[in-house]
């Protein structure tokens, strides 16, 4: 690119308004699945990203294709944002073959070895020592790819937190930690959880570099993830960020949110809305035009629209998926004979 | 008598009891301010407080071994851990320090301690959240592994559960929290032991051991099999260490048959350790062999017609009754 | 063939694969300065180096963890957890993740883990250091879990489960380091498989099935039955999951009498979950019920006296054949 | 105690003389198992606590005879200081019916309700969150005893120390940690495992003061611990102390220590002994006799000695106590009957 059209922070306008399109189609994305999972054509649990956007773009823009992301249960996020089809993501939310998963993951569960996307996993913390390992075998091998773990602020009550920063640390793991703080563990708020009011001391405990970011600033967001992730590439090892953000909706879909006010919920939809404050600023400073945006939201929520009816229209696995994938080699649990139900 | 819910008579268990005694008291991820995952302990916190019952940071290990030394410190924690599939991040605490204090430090400390935590599948959450590790736990010397399926023996043994002087796991079933039955009234005080299974129903012609949901289902079959002649006679285990063997034993001597219905997978599980169990002590009783009833031997896929598919069902129990009981017996 | 103890058994196959696969590489707490708790990686560092024979700190989640995403990006890591006890502080990650993820992400990612960890009892090491949990492994569809008794079937498996595309729990005994055995000469190439048992000796009267430690008190509980007439038949089930149900059928239809002698606990463990598989696929053969062999259902405890009680021996393994077999039988 | 006969950190000349004899007896009564395993009179593991005989009595002595510890398989120095008696230590080493755990925990496993002493883990770093549990029903009691738990450096590194730490400090529980930082666990040096150099930041990490002490100076111990047990005590919560220290023996019995070097082991027992130290202080100072010195030692040996005569003379535990202490309430697996091999 030229050095010319540089805007904001070193990227393009066609970049930044896929930023924003991608923002758009994570929203609209969403919608669109609570609308289905109220329908009834989602099950189990769902864990809306909704508030989130500015964090998964943000971070994964800083990344390269071939870089490798883990998450938590709550990704449908990172999944689009690294580039999964919104179809694949959505039949695996209607657990249909044509999912990312063949429908065997559902919502927590998402994985494509192509793009990057290493799960989707549902125990808190459990990522981040995989992650330490994925990268693990990145120094190995001696590539010049990295890893960037997301995972939320409760995430980091768990031992696995502790475990995995030393261990990343000691062994200079080419990996970025991305705390996705929004506030919240299901109904815990993070100043109850926490003995410290900031990641930054346990960067320190950790000798780790580490920083806070506002996370509903998708520029802010990618501007530190991508020193992160040269500090990574570069050889220097692990980096934590802090991003601090707020989820919209409940934690999953059956949270009605008791535990926090409507006043609050309010405050932040309306005065911190990641897409809106992004929008003005690519308004403020003529990086697009109001049609642009509005065209990159109508496409969104045709995308949307189409990713549930390519959903809807796909068919359920055959019951013989059951029996498949248990082990590589087919190998059961009595040698010689496959015993099924 | 009235009819309450599964979790109610959890909730009316843990508040008479922790009425009773202020050494009582519950822990863990959001059971305060949230009310509880399952909403169990829902209003609780708003009745004792913050002493009494406490929201814990996402630390399995912490608060499980926090609860054990409570318990050592002579208190009675109730700890809640939010879902069986995450009791693994606590298990070396449940293993290698709850179970075995009392015996390695030859008798003298003590653990009254209650693990409450929900098992199961059928709610399409997925391989991480649809499991059942009672076996596990049930395999320990040191422990106790109890598994209610009804309202009434849900609050009769929580509350055995409380006052025992020992490690109690008390699993719950995520499908169970809105099954109603019948519960004394508030104020009747009753508890059941923790060491008595209970005919559910009576029969002569096979004899379908069961526990947790799965009684349910079993009972819905039992029915089924009636219509065609077949009385099932329905054991429900409620414990599984220890295991009630003599209740099994003299329905097993009469009916001569078993089937054993469980959710869980069937190899090194529930199922084939009871199966082992009563061929040890009945052999000569058994006129055919123990049918085993049990989830896919996979992990819980997120489909629902995949998930269906995996659990055990009602034609399932019907199915393995058929394959042990001749016609004849039923109707010669 | 040499004669040569298991823990070189193991070494020689730890080193050889790694010198034919640069993508396997070892990882555990002191197994390099240290040369392993039990010197099974002895010299290892030397030769290869820190990128491939790798100290960890004391934290089982994070280098389990690790040792999954090490796998999933393309590597072969052979885990050293140092005793199978401290495996309870990573089962999460071996259950929820690595016995998962192929199944729950639609069959894309394969994780090509070893895990080895010794287990058992005999060295008065307590009620925390003395257990074997492998049943609790094999009822996890998505692991393999295997137990080899011999310096052979060590060396043969251990090379089998590096070039197995599954994770595999390769469980191992501290007792058995120093046994000795026959192995081929170094640089002559064999394997074992990681799904079939072997029987290890041959006889008509009675089917005895063990595994791990157990194997050598149970040839020697043989060889004393011999001298009294009674021929048994021994088989080495070397893997627990998945198990070679044929060829323990094959035996017990022969021998229509079964004793299985373990060195874990007895309720809910392997044993019984074997014998049930054997009642459910051999019930009319049996003449007999199946016997049990177990460590004595109490945690381990220190004292020399109380641990030789509570471990089973070869009197143990005599005397339950000596239940099931009629001197008709042998005599007649 | 009157004022007058203060001398050192507040101590009578008397407490003074106790400690020595106490850190001499330590020192001889293992001396003495070692011997004791050579004949192979014990068995299992035993961990020995020669070198770090001032972190024990140091602490220890800074503890009200009311409050509690616990600590992990390296423990007959904390039982001893608690003041078990030495020949129910040595019983317990031989395995028999007089020891503190009847035999059935040995080496790892020492337990007193009467003395405080609750174990003996020998699970790294389990007795952390066990401790946290203590603290809290003290707390909850309304009573104002406290915590002491010792662990080693290479208990930092599990998730326990992490999740132990975060919890005590948000509840404000009255436990005080001390590291005994001996600079190895088991063949791992310290720094090759911690990704920081010291426990401050990770005291930091937790907002819990934290101090690092000479381990080797039993006064120093001693004053560090006074302050952390008044913090406790006073209901400021819990503190972190990192001690630091060296065993002169290898990990345990069965280690020849081949991961270090000979010179570093001499250096530190000619230079830094824990013993040596006190007593040329005492004696400098002239709060202390050689002949009173010689006296402690003297007795320390002698007690030392009648405790392994003891555990010689005293019967094993009867085989009925296999089945014993399973359970409180004697049930067992199966109820109604009990099943013995
Ligand atoms: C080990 C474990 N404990 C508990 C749970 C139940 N659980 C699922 S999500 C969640 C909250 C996690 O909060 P956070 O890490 O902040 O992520 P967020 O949901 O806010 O994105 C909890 C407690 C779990 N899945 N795993
Ligand atoms: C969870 C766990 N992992 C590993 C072990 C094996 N092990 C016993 S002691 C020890 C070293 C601990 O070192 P440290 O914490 O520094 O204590 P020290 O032995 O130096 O007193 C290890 C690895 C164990 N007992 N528990
Ligand atoms: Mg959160
Ligand atoms: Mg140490």
């Amino acid at each position: 690119m030229a050095i010319s059209d540089l805007t904001l922070a070193g990227l393009t306008r066609t970049q930044l308004l896929e930023m924003h399109y991608k923002m758009a189609l994570l929203r609209r994305f969403e919608e669109k699945s609570a609308e289905e999972y109220t329908r009834g054509k989602i099950g189990g649990f769902m864990h809306l990203y909704i508030g989130q956007e500015a964090v998964g773009i943000g971070a994964i823009t800083a990344l390269r294709a071939d870089d490798k992301i883990l998450s938590s249960y709550r990704e449908h996020g990172h999944a689009i944002a690294k580039g999964m089809e919104p179809r694949a993501v959505m039949a695996e939310l209607f657990g249909k073959i044509t999912g990312c998963s063949k429908g065997k993951g559902g919502s927590m569960h998402m994985w494509s070895n192509e793009l990057g996307l290493m799960g989707g996993n549902g125990i808190v913390a459990a990522q981040m020592p995989i992650a330490a390992g994925v990268a693990l075998s990145m120094q190995y091998q001696g590539l010049d790819t990295i890893v960037a773990c997301f995972f939320g602020d409760g995430a980091v009550d768990e031992g696995a937190f502790h475990e995995s920063l030393n261990l990343a640390s000691i062994w200079k793991l080419p990996v970025v930690y991305i705390c996705e703080n929004n506030q919240y563990s299901m109904g815990m708020a993070v100043e109850k959880a926490w003995a410290v009011d900031s990641l930054i001391p346990r960067a320190v405990a950790y000798t780790l570099p580490g920083e806070q970011v506002d996370g509903m600033d998708v520029i802010k967001v990618y501007e530190a993830a991508k020193r992160a992730v040269e500090h990574a590439r570069s050889g220097k090892g692990p980096s934590l960020l802090e991003v601090k953000t707020y989820r919209f909706r409940g934690h999953s879909m059956t949270d009605p949110a008791y535990y926090r006010s409507r006043e609050e919920e309010q405050q932040w939809r309306t005065s911190r809305d990641p897409i809106g404050f992004f929008e003005k600023k690519l308004l403020d400073l003529d990086l697009a035009t109001q049609a642009q945006l509005d065209e990159n939201d109508a496409r969104a929520t045709e995308i949307a629209e189409d990713a549930a009816e390519f959903a809807e229209n796909s068919p359920f696995p055959e019951l013989e998926e059951l029996y498949t994938d248990v082990m590589v080699d087919n190998s059961t649990a009595l040698s010689y004979r496959y015993e099924k139900k | 008598m009235r009819t309450i819910t599964y979790r109610d008579a959890l909730r009316e268990a843990i508040r008479e009891e922790m009425l009773r005694d202020e050494r009582i008291f519950i822990l863990g991820e959001d059971i305060a301010g949230y009310g509880g995952t399952y909403a169990v302990s829902k209003g609780l916190f708003e009745e004792f407080g913050e002493k009494r019952v406490r929201d814990t940071p996402l630390a399995e290990e912490a608060i499980t071994g926090a609860a054990i030394g409570a318990a050592l410190g002579g208190l009675r924690p109730i700890l809640e851990l939010m879902t069986i599939n995450f009791s693994l991040l606590a298990s070396d605490l449940l293993v290698n320090s709850a179970a075995k204090f009392h015996y390695m430090f030859g008798g003298q400390p003590q653990i009254p301690l209650v693990v409450r935590m929900p098992g199961g599948g059928g709610a399409q959450r997925g391989a991480q959240h649809s499991q059942m590790f009672e076996s596990w736990y049930a395999h320990i010397p040191g422990l106790k592994v109890v598994m209610p399926a009804t309202p009434y023996d849900a609050k009769g043994m929580l509350k055995s559960a409380v006052r025992d002087p020992n490690p109690v796991l008390f699993i719950e079933h995520e499908l169970l929290y809105n099954v109603k039955g019948e519960v004394p009234d508030e104020g009747v005080e009753y508890t059941v032991p923790l060491d008595r299974g209970e005919v559910k129903r009576e029969g002569q012609h096979v004899t379908i051991i069961t526990f947790s949901r799965m009684l349910h289902v079993t009972l819905q079959a039992a029915e089924e099999l009636a219509e065609e002649g077949i009385q099932a006679e329905v054991i429900d285990l409620r414990s599984i260490r220890p295991i009630d063997i003599d209740l099994i034993l003299d329905s097993v001597k009469k009916t001569n048959r078993v089937v054993i219905a469980e959710e869980g997978w069937k190899y090194f599980g529930t199922g084939q350790g009871l199966a082992a169990l009563i061929y040890e002590f009945a052999f000569d009783y058994m006129d055919a062999p123990i049918q085993h009833v049990n989830s896919a031997d996979v992990p819980m896929p997120y489909s629902k017609v995949l998930e269906r598919a995996a659990l055990p069902n009602k034609s399932d129990v019907v199915n393995a009754v058929k394959a042990i009981v001749p016609q004849a017996l039923v109707h010669g």
